[in-house]
């Protein structure tokens, strides 16, 4: 059975090879090209590719830094800096070939020496503290084969452990990463004024397809209301991450929408260690009473797509579109389930939502307007991204909360481990033995199909025990100038600049 | 003065011990583990007491070392040097509008006292003072930027690379802080006149055969001006505060920005320093007010 | 009893253009808020997916909003939230503003100095983290707003009155009050004060349209009245990003705004004319 | 203290600091001045703007401290009425509120209706009727004014009335008729004034005794008659010159 | 005959019923006449004043009657020609020293004023003409006055620069309504002294408006007695002091206190 999967792996990898290679049709473009791309916030924890936490700043660092593998926009691993790899039988040794002629930022060759060193800056815990990527504790040793080729023998086998090697390739001599940004990426970084903007600049000596736009400035644009004008107005290009609203704006005007997922599992996040939020009838009656599709009409005139539990659509190994279907809209149900468990007559709760993020604050407006029939009064408490990521999230002092959840890596243990009762990031306090005991048993299962089957399980559960009330994954427009295309959707966090490109009247 | 200063320090650095959130969490983000949070509070000092912590930043402020940006970990003064040209030249810009408009305007009212005129320039300053400074950045906008592509709403030029680009962009935002400013400035001016030229001194000079205008500019102008050069003092700190807002919609990166995402970073350095930049700036735009009211009124003992 | 009865006294005897008209508009502005505790057209919170930002009809006759609620029942109560939040912050405000300033007024000295440099320090303090400060303390909501502001607006109401009781101290009837044994607190509030009236009422009024436009600007920044509950400053900002094809969702609470502060503005100046 | 003196200062003396641009300067005010205020009698103060009358007023009110010297009083409630008319009375209040005041703050307590028929009492006594009772301050003329002041003074029945330049901004017919009231309430009342004056032929029919006040100092004092004729000091006889009165 | 006033009525229209203020005034002034206007407040001698220095409010005013000055009936006189003679030929000191000068502007530079208006003079000509009469006005140390403002002034020495302000321009006529009310009584006497001697130097006819009769004694040739803007009474000042032949005249002339030290 492993042979098999190995294959398929090999298989995907050259299609996507092919795939990438015949967009044809587009002329080297002339470096002077260039486009002005709106962010929401500034990337302000820093730039170091192994620290740096901010959703946002991963999504640039895309474009710098390269792992020894990395995601292609389907959600497979494509190989990067490694030009292929071996997975030895019991899956405990990695064997990585480097590609020749992949060249840094400043025209230096990666080494063998580069690689470990970056493994071993993420893996070595200095000083007590966790090291960068918890998960490479598994690694034992990380040797040098010879100049072209890494080994990495790991503690126990991990199925997922490929997904980890996406981590950043820096050079051995770079010390201090936060200011030297040198990667292998398509794009170099050029200049980073704090508060204002990000340049960039294709690198021409790229290993893979060279980027078509010469320069990319990453202008900071904080006020919603403002985004909309500066793309009017002619100096933006283009944004992510728009409210339909802002969309409807835009119609008529030179831009294109585009439609994809935003790759986040957005809830009614519930606290289930509080009253009544601890009785699971009291969570089930929550989920009979909101009904995910008025939501998506509110908050995304229609767009975005419905789940039932934490895994979101892109995460299409996991994602059972039939836990929808668990609770539908059924006020009675949510009435009598209230009765059991002694709410006849409703209670109230605060909903405590980031008041930076439009969309949940509206899904928290529209729920609060849906839990009113079945007699639960809801009010609103916006608090701002910090006092939300300190006292709800860290410290879980909050009753029910609206946000969206994502993932890097994407893998399904780092999904799940969270409702586990010690699991790291468990804001929910959403502790069932039962569901401690598939997850256990499914991290221990080194066969792909029974951990797959475990995993789908523990959603299962989630869904049936009413963990928290699952919504939507909300959905990601993106305007862009009617002058450019090639705009890719990924799984991850992942802003790819170095696939668009400028439609010239001249090659059509 | 120095009193006030140190007065706003200790009120801004409490501010921090009241406003929950956590510097160290902030930094790290959502995937922070307990442990990581406690290590970097250690790293960054957080775990002194109040007290020491608050003398002792007040110490390095006073050396003039405001210390580092906890988010950028740049230096607290090279981030604010950065910006600190925008604001100023956007509120220099504001300031000149006003007194620019304001004298020629009051002047104009004071002169067709009571007529129709009159009566239409008043109820439109009313109204003017009445809009709020973000409702007015916005119609600016819509206005001049959309429909009468005056300027491009969100092309802020950086000084560095064109100074005119810079200056120009800036105009629309400086309108939009001036006009309240301006109405008022108006208002002022016009009922200050009008106290003025009940006064003795005004029909002593008619005496002498000077026509209105002559009583007007040469005497009654300079002393309708004193209460109106307080009411700019106070003004430059509104206007800076008013730059806040309309920073955001322009999409300025001037101090306002700073301070706002700062605050919601919890990056206190960066936020003390710019509030006690804030003090020292109302400050000496009082002490100014002070210098130029003595040399335009010898009544004040020099 | 003096107190209502000057009061009384002031409203009669003005009847200048500027005081009627803020008269009109404040009246005007009042009504809808009072009729908007009892009755407003729709819910201002319910919400109707089919008419999302439709515009102004017979059936909705300020249109809707992004969520499909009625924008003038939202207005009627958002008039509502900003009036109280604007009265309390200036009854607030006004109150430890005449305790302060007639002391400081009154005594002056080394009391009087130590006011006015705490005043500044007030002053030169941007109220927006002012109000985040006690925002936090508090917690969000519509009462801490109030505080907020009120405390903001202290420093302001206590300059005007030290001044108003500067010019009155040394006058000939306070000093013949205080021969005949008058205690200090009776020459302040019941000798001094009702002359300071015009003037506190005139910047009572003026204090009254700042609150508004500052709880405009705090709803702007997210702190304050909190969704889903209406306050014209939120309306205003949720509603700038539709500008284009949802005008109204802006342009009327801006409007609202522009004539509620319109209205005590004129008002102020018609008291202090004829003052 | 003489029986019949009830006001004694000896060698009283008040200065205050004013800034001179950033220098304080001592300015004194009072000079070691000794006088006395006999029961019953009308002193008159004169001086010209400068000279420390008003600044004696208030130290004989005890409002003003003393830098050198004493000042023994055996009167417990001195009155005090003031030259301008327009700031002498409340101008929120109605006179009838006004007059009550001084009943209500004074050791004996009065019901509303006692203190009302009081202070209609007092209106006749000054000139005027009943009807002035709901009017205010702002709708009188400066003469009347003057009278509510008497009238209010004289409410706590004071030892000693101090008037400072009671009449200097009335109209001379209006002058001549508020010194006839304070004359007559005098003789009735055994009222003791000081009369604090510019004006020397005024205080000649007016006054018991002058003293002439100089630059803080006490120049010269006696009776008018013999003031007046043969003044000692040369700036008294430059006051009379200049007053056309020799 | 230098000004000749003939049946002057004045009018106020501001409140809701007319106000007659001034009421069929008629007098003259005779070159280097000293002529009083004395009455009580209200009477309406300064508003008589007034209309000669062509001061009266435009609006809301009815004015009738002529004010003829060199055959020119003031009254009429367009704005532009008035202003001629404001500052040149007619000048006005008033009663409150302590305003009637700019408290922001020099002393030199307010007494030049008349002479920038109506002369064509060098700077150092004005200078000196402004000395010569800063001197002339018995203020002492005139250099230090030139360069001072009016708040490091006493009220008399104040009251000098305005006449010095207003004969700087060698006028015929010079009104001076109440000039020494505000003023300690050894500083009006020496002010009033000044008066007589540049009447006497200068031949400058003097109307002197005051509510206190023992002045109006001391300095006027003739005068007008008025009540209720009418005029109650006029002629030579030692012949109405004597024998009054009017009630009203008798009362005020009663009401002086009189010190008699005879008996």
């Amino acid at each position: 059975m492993k042979k098999g999967r190995l294959i398929l792996t090999v298989l995907l990898m050259t299609m996507a090879a092919a795939l990438s290679g015949c967009t044809g049709g587009k002329t080297a473009d002339t470096p002077d090209t260039r486009i002005t791309i709106g962010i929401p916030q500034d990337l302000d924890d820093g730039l170091d590719p192994h620290k740096v936490s901010a959703a946002g700043t991963k999504e640039i660092l895309f474009n710098i830094y390269e792992g020894l593998v990395k995601y292609d926009e389907t959600g497979a691993l494509i190989p990067a800096v490694a030009s292929d790899y071996k997975v030895s039988e019991d899956g405990l040794t990695y064997t990585f070939t480097l590609r020749d002629g992949v060249k840094f930022h400043d025209g230096s060759n990666v080494t063998a020496e580069d690689v470990i060193y970056s493994i071993e800056r993420c893996s070595k815990a200095e000083g007590g503290q966790d090291p960068l990527v918890p998960p490479f504790t598994n690694i034992s040793e990380v040797n040098k084969v010879d100049d072209k080729t890494i080994e990495i023998k790991l503690v126990a086998a991990d199925p997922d452990f490929l997904a980890y090697m996406t981590v950043a390739i820096i050079q051995a001599s770079n010390d201090d990463p936060e200011t030297k940004v040198i990667g292998t990426g398509p794009y170099k970084f050029v200049s980073h004024t704090p508060m204002e903007s990000v340049e960039l600049e294709a690198f021409n000596d790229y290993w893979g397809e060279k980027a078509h736009i010469g320069k990319v400035t990453l202008k900071i644009v904080s006020d919603p209301a403002a985004i909309v004008m500066d793309l009017k107005g002619g100096s933006l290009d283009m944004f992510c991450r728009l409210t339909d609203s802002q969309v409807s704006e835009l119609k008529g005007s030179n831009f294109n929408i585009e439609v994809g997922t935003m790759n986040l599992a957005q809830a009614l996040y519930l606290n289930n260690s509080v009253e009544p939020f601890n009785d699971v009838r009291v969570r089930q009656a929550i989920c009979y009473a909101i009904d995910p599709q008025e939501i998506m009409d509110f908050v995304s005139g229609g767009e975005g797509t419905e789940i039932g539990s934490a895994a979101f659509p892109s995460f299409s190994k996991y994602y059972d579109p039939a836990l929808n279907d668990n609770y539908n809209r059924d006020v009675e149900k949510a009435k009598e389930l209230l009765k059991e468990a002694g709410y006849e007559n409703g209670f109230s709760f605060s909903i405590t939502v980031p008041s930076a993020y439009t969309p949940h604050v509206k899904t928290a407006e529209v729920i609060s307007e849906e839990l009113k029939e079945v007699g639960i009064t809801a009010d609103l408490k916006l608090v701002e991204w910090d006092s939300w990521l300190s006292d709800t999230y860290t410290n879980h002092n909050y009753e029910a909360t609206v946000i969206g959840i994502d993932l890097n890596p994407v893998t399904a243990r780092n999904l799940l481990q969270r409702y586990t009762s010690d699991g790291h990031g468990n804001f929910m306090e959403f502790s069932s033995e039962k569901y401690d005991e598939v997850f256990a048993k499914a991290v221990a299962s080194t066969d792909d199909a029974e951990q797959t089957a475990l995993y789908k399980e523990c959603l299962q559960i989630l869904s049936d025990e009413a963990a928290s009330a699952y919504i939507q994954d909300l959905p990601s427009f993106v305007a862009l100038n009617n002058k450019i295309s090639g705009y890719k959707f990924y799984p991850i966090y992942a802003q790819d600049f170095a696939s668009l490109y400028y439609i010239d009247e001249a090659n059509d | 003065m120095l009193l006030t200063l140190f007065g706003v320090s200790f009120l801004v650095f409490a501010a921090f011990e009241i406003i929950p959130g956590d510097p160290a969490i902030s930094k790290l983000g959502t995937d922070a583990t307990p442990e990581m949070i406690a290590a970097l509070r250690e790293q960054m000092g957080l775990n002194r007491p109040f007290i020491v912590r608050y003398f002792d930043w007040l110490g390095d402020c006073i050396r003039g070392d405001f210390g580092r940006s906890y988010s950028y970990n740049r230096t607290v003064i090279s981030m604010i040097g950065d910006k600190l040209p925008i604001t100023v030249t956007m509120t220099i810009i504001s300031m000149l509008l006003v007194i620019a408009v304001s004298i020629p305007v009051a002047l104009l009212l004071a002169k067709y006292m009571g007529s129709t005129i009159d009566r239409a320039g008043y109820i439109s300053n009313q109204i003017l003072m009445a809009v709020p400074s973000f409702f007015l950045g916005i119609l600016i906008t819509y206005i001049f930027g959309l429909t009468l592509r005056f300027f491009t709403p969100g092309g802020y030029i950086s000084y560095r690379q064109n100074f005119a680009g810079f200056i120009g962009y800036l105009l629309a935002p400086s309108v939009a802080i001036a006009i309240p400013k301006c109405a008022m400035s108006v208002k002022l001016l016009r009922s200050a006149i009008l106290e003025e030229w009940n006064k003795d001194y005004v029909r002593t000079a008619y005496s002498r055969g000077n026509s209105t205008m002559q009583v007007m500019y040469r005497h009654v102008l300079k002393n309708a001006l004193i209460p109106l050069i307080t009411f700019w003092g106070m003004a430059v700190a509104d206007m800076i505060a008013g730059s806040i807002v309309v920073e955001q919609v322009f999409n300025i990166p001037g101090l306002g920005r700073i301070l706002l995402t700062s605050i919601s970073n919890r990056d206190y350095p960066v936020v003390e320093a710019i509030i006690l930049l804030i003090a020292v700036v109302v400050i000496v735009m009082n002490l100014i007010v002070d210098i130029l009211y003595r040399c335009i009124d010898p009544r004040i003992s020099k | 009893m003096a107190f209502i009865k000057s009061i009384k006294k002031i409203f009669n005897k003005y009847h200048g253009f500027n005081f009627n008209a803020g008269l009109v508009i404040t009246g005007l502005i009042f009504i809808i808020a009072l009729v908007g505790c009892f009755y407003t057209p729709y819910e201002p919170t319910a919400m109707n997916v089919s008419i999302r930002n439709t515009a102004p009809s017979l059936a909705h006759i300020f249109g809707c909003d992004d969520s499909g609620r009625d924008v003038f029942s939202r207005v009627m109560e958002g008039i509502r939230n900003t009036f109280f939040i604007s009265t309390m912050t200036v009854l607030i405000g006004s109150g430890f503003g005449i305790i302060l300033g007639a002391a400081a007024g009154y005594y002056g000295g080394k009391f009087d100095e130590i006011l006015m440099r705490i005043n500044d320090a007030l002053f030169a303090f941007p109220s927006v983290l002012l109000a985040l400060v006690i925002v936090s303390l508090l917690g969000p909501g519509f009462l801490n707003v109030t505080v907020a502001l009120g405390i903001a607006f202290i420093p302001s109401f206590a300059r005007i009155v030290r001044s108003g009781f500067k010019s009155q101290v040394n006058m000939d009837y306070v000093q013949s009050a205080r021969l005949m044994g008058a205690g200090d607190l009776r020459i302040i509030f019941v000798h001094i004060l009702p002359n300071i009236l015009p003037v506190l009422m005139s910047s009572v009024m003026i204090g009254f349209n700042n609150a508004v436009l500052a709880e405009a600007g705090l709803s702007y920044l997210g702190i304050g009245v909190q969704p889903p509950r209406a306050s014209l400053g939120l309306m205003l900002k949720d509603g700038q990003a539709l500008l284009a094809t949802a005008p109204w969702n802006a342009l009327f609470p801006g409007m609202v705004i522009v004539l509620m502060v319109l209205g005590f503005a004129l008002l102020s100046e018609g008291i202090s004319e004829a003052s | 203290m003489a029986e019949d003196i009830i006001v004694k200062g000896t060698d009283v003396t008040v200065s205050f600091m004013n800034k001179v641009g950033n220098r304080k300067e001592k300015k004194t005010v009072l000079d070691g001045l000794d006088f006395d205020v006999r029961r019953g009698e009308i002193l008159g103060l004169a001086g010209e703007s400068g000279s420390g009358k008003s600044t004696l007023a208030k130290a004989v009110l005890g409002m003003v401290p003393l830098e050198r010297g004493k000042i023994e009083s055996e009167v417990t409630n001195p009155q005090m009425i003031f030259q301008d008319p327009y700031s002498s009375l409340n101008p929120a209040k109605t006179i009838s509120w006004i007059m009550q005041e001084p009943l209500k703050l004074g050791k004996k307590k009065y019901s509303s209706e006692e203190r009302l028929s009081k202070v209609e009492e007092m209106l006749c006594e000054v000139g005027l009727d009943a009807g002035y009772m709901q009017r205010k301050p702002g709708e009188l003329s400066g003469g009347q004014r003057q009278r509510i002041c008497i009238g209010t003074a004289l409410m706590q029945a004071p030892g000693l009335l101090i008037a400072d330049e009671p009449v200097s901004a009335l109209d001379v017919t209006i002058q001549a008729q508020v010194l006839d009231l304070m004359r007559e309430i005098h003789r009735k009342k055994k009222l003791t004034i000081l009369f604090i004056s510019h004006d020397l032929r005024t205080m000649y029919n007016f006054c018991d005794r002058v003293m002439i006040l100089q630059k803080g100092k006490i120049v010269e004092s006696g009776k008018p008659y013999d003031l007046y004729r043969d003044p000692k000091e040369p700036y008294t006889r430059l006051l009379l010159e200049s007053a056309g009165i020799i | 005959m230098l000004l000749e006033i003939k049946n002057l009525t004045i009018e106020f229209h501001d409140h809701d019923r007319p106000e007659r203020v001034v009421e069929d005034v008629s007098f003259s002034l005779d070159k280097g006449e000293i002529l009083g206007i004395v009455g009580e407040s209200g009477s309406g001698k300064s508003m008589t004043a007034l209309a000669v220095a062509g001061l009266l409010p435009r609006k809301k005013m009815e004015k009738s009657g002529e004010i003829l000055f060199e055959e020119k009936n003031l009254l009429t006189l367009p704005r532009h020609d008035l202003r001629g003679l404001q500052g040149d030929e007619i000048s006005v000191i008033f009663q409150e020293p302590m305003t009637a000068l700019n408290p922001t502007m020099k002393i030199g530079k307010q007494v030049e004023e008349a002479l920038l208006l109506h002369r064509h003079m060098t700077d150092e000509e004005r200078k000196a003409k402004v000395m010569e009469w800063l001197e002339k006005v018995e203020l002492d140390d005139s250099e230090r006055v030139y360069e001072a403002y009016p708040h490091e002034l006493s009220g008399g020495m104040r009251q000098r620069v305005m006449i010095a302000a207003a004969m700087v321009s060698d006028p015929q006529i010079l009104i001076a309504d109440e000039p020494t009310t505000a003023l300690d009584v050894t500083v009006q006497s020496q002010i009033i002294k000044l008066l007589l001697k540049i009447n006497k130097d200068s031949g400058v006819s003097i109307l002197f408006i005051s509510h206190d009769l023992s002045l109006i004694k001391q300095i006027t040739h003739n005068v007008i007695v008025m009540q209720k803007g009418r005029i109650v009474e006029q002629g030579d000042t030692d012949e109405i002091f004597l024998h009054p032949k009017e009630e009203y005249t008798k009362k005020l002339i009663s009401s002086i206190p009189s010190v008699d030290l005879r008996k």
